[in-house]
């Protein structure tokens, strides 16, 4: 193989990788020498230093590996803070409860969690998916809680009787139990 | 001889009659529906006799093909049927025939497309820059967090080992002192290192007590990077880390 | 600031998203109209096409991503050793009905395809290539189902225009899909 066509693939290889690829491992991959491996990871590093660019190519401990450049970082950092909330497993599961069963009381989510809910709850509250709807009758006057508008508008429903229903999906998941792998 | 076809390799009856009249080399838009039922039947019966399962998707439609095949052996009577009603008793099934193919082709074409992580390869992974941030970023804590964390510390407390150490009680103040002194010259210390080893309850609760003391005095700062994770202790410096602190009343409805 | 700089910021931030990036959210992040951001990106997309590199930014998802030339798939696979995988013909079925048809019911699902979709249904929401939009207004309120953005970005599509044109058939097929030897 000519060794001019390598130069793109280690680019690749490496850009993929989410540790730090060594020359042997290069070498190994390409089926080819150390010796091609390495000068062509120099010029890699060169090119990405010389030419103005957003991301360059670093030898740490382990190997190669892409990095952005450093004085970058403000607006890396930028980005990451405009990402989407994600949300945990605990706070969908909560939420889940409180659409299906509200109005409901917190002892009433932890007991179908099995677990404390407060921080989840707290965080639902802030995030304002869930408010509160009033206090309940009984000794303590517990709070009750249930889905807010912003809670419809995330999950693009008009209502709340826009939420599948669980029977449905209690058949779509007896028939995936009952087929084999379908999708590899 | 179509014995040989093994349901199997087929998705389903639409797919296996497409199959049967390509084989056969027939016109879709005039299938011989009494040849085309007999071979498909012939190929159930077959399965049937090795004691096959036969999904009853197929079974269903043998009997489509053979109430299409009764129906078209049915002089037409010019009385009782509409003329719009009078189609072809294969059109329907020529319909979903044509339907069918148009979407098994469209699967063939998508799985040419460069597939992610068949064909192309992204970085699905978050980057080392983007983790480092994530640790520095710490949210602050609420006193639920606080109170549960506390929680879980005496969960791990054995009943035994506080009944015998009344004897060395430790005040909230020397407590204060101590955490102070512990905190000097260091940016922060977790939560558990405040704790010997295997703390009393006594111990535990003076500890938490002082620790709020010192939140309220605005000496110390309470930081998480992740809700329920390990809370970290900071010595407040200045009072441009007052905003930090999530003490609303609300927090302790939680608690 | 000066716009010439921006352009190795963007291929920065680009390069550290697990997501594709749209230009809005670049240019939120770098505190400037859209207008400046997009012909940047084109720009980026042609440095990267025209250069003979390992990496090409791709328009996906409503976003950019950078992905390996698929020409070198079989290095890549070769150095994480992953095998590679492949969708079951059910699988690519259901989902070119529902990407074609969305938005569209089981029912209508199964009616195409002559059998039960159910489990097929259930593993493609599991794999997130397919979501739930709503319910239909008939009786039964059955659920409705299209395909996400995580299956514009498996598939390399810019958003559901791309999709390769549906064939329309008055007969067979003369070249007639695949049948016996493809299935896995």
């Amino acid at each position: 193989m000519d060794t001019v066509d390598l130069k793109p693939i280690i680019e690749a290889l490496i850009f993929v990788s989410e540790s730090p690829v060594g020359a042997e491992q290069l070498a190994e991959a390409l089926d080819v020498g150390k010796a091609v491996v390495v000068p062509l990871l120099r010029q890699l590093c060169s090119d990405y230093a010389t030419e103005k660019r957003g991301i360059v190519l670093e030898e740490t401990a382990g190997g190669f590996q892409f990095r952005t450049r450093p004085e970058y970082a403000e607006w890396v950092r930028r980005l990451s803070r405009n990402k989407p909330f994600r949300f945990s497993r605990a706070a969908l599961e909560t939420l889940a409860i409180i659409a299906y069963r509200q109005p409901i009381i917190r002892a009433e989510i932890e007991y179908l969690r099995g677990v404390d809910s407060g921080g989840v709850l707290k965080t639902l509250l802030d995030k304002r998916l869930v408010r509160i709807l009033g206090k309940k009758d009984v000794p303590g006057r517990p709070m009750i809680y249930g889905t807010s508008r912003d809670f419809l508008e995330l999950f693009g429903l008009k209502d709340l009787s826009g939420l599948p229903t669980l029977k449905e999906f209690n058949e779509l998941a007896l028939e995936a139990a009952s087929t084999v792998d379908e999708t590899s | 001889m179509p014995y040989d076809i093994k349901i199997d390799n087929f998705e389903g009856p639409l797919d296996l009659l497409l199959h049967l009249i390509r084989k056969n080399e027939m016109n879709i838009c005039d299938i011989p529906i009494a040849e085309i039922t007999r071979q498909y039947l012939a190929i159930i019966d077959a399965m049937q006799s090795l004691n096959l399962d036969i999904a009853g998707e197929f079974l269903l439609m043998a009997s489509t093909l053979v109430h299409i095949k009764s129906r078209m052996l049915l002089p037409q009577s010019e009385d009782d049927v509409s003329e719009e009603d009078e189609e072809d008793p294969r059109a329907e099934l020529v319909r979903r025939l044509l339907e069918y193919q148009k979407y098994k082709e469209a699967a063939t074409d998508l799985d040419l497309l460069p597939i992610l992580g068949r064909e192309v390869f992204a970085r699905k992974f978050s980057s080392p820059e983007l983790a480092a941030l994530e640790e520095d970023e710490f949210q602050a804590v609420g006193l639920y967090d606080l109170v549960e964390a506390l929680r879980g510390l005496i969960r791990n407390v054995p009943e035994a080992s506080y009944h015998d150490v009344t004897f060395e009680q430790l005040s909230v103040t020397d407590r204060i002192n101590q955490i102070m002194s512990q905190l000097a010259g260091k940016e922060s210390i977790s939560f558990a290192e405040l704790f010997s080893p295997s703390p009393s309850r006594h111990e535990v609760v003076v500890s938490f007590l002082a620790m709020l003391e010192l939140v309220k005095l605005r000496m110390l700062r309470l930081l998480q990077s992740v809700r329920f994770g390990t809370i970290w202790l900071f010595p407040a410096v200045s009072g441009e880390h007052q905003d930090g602190l999530d003490f609303d009343e609300d927090a302790l409805g939680y608690g």
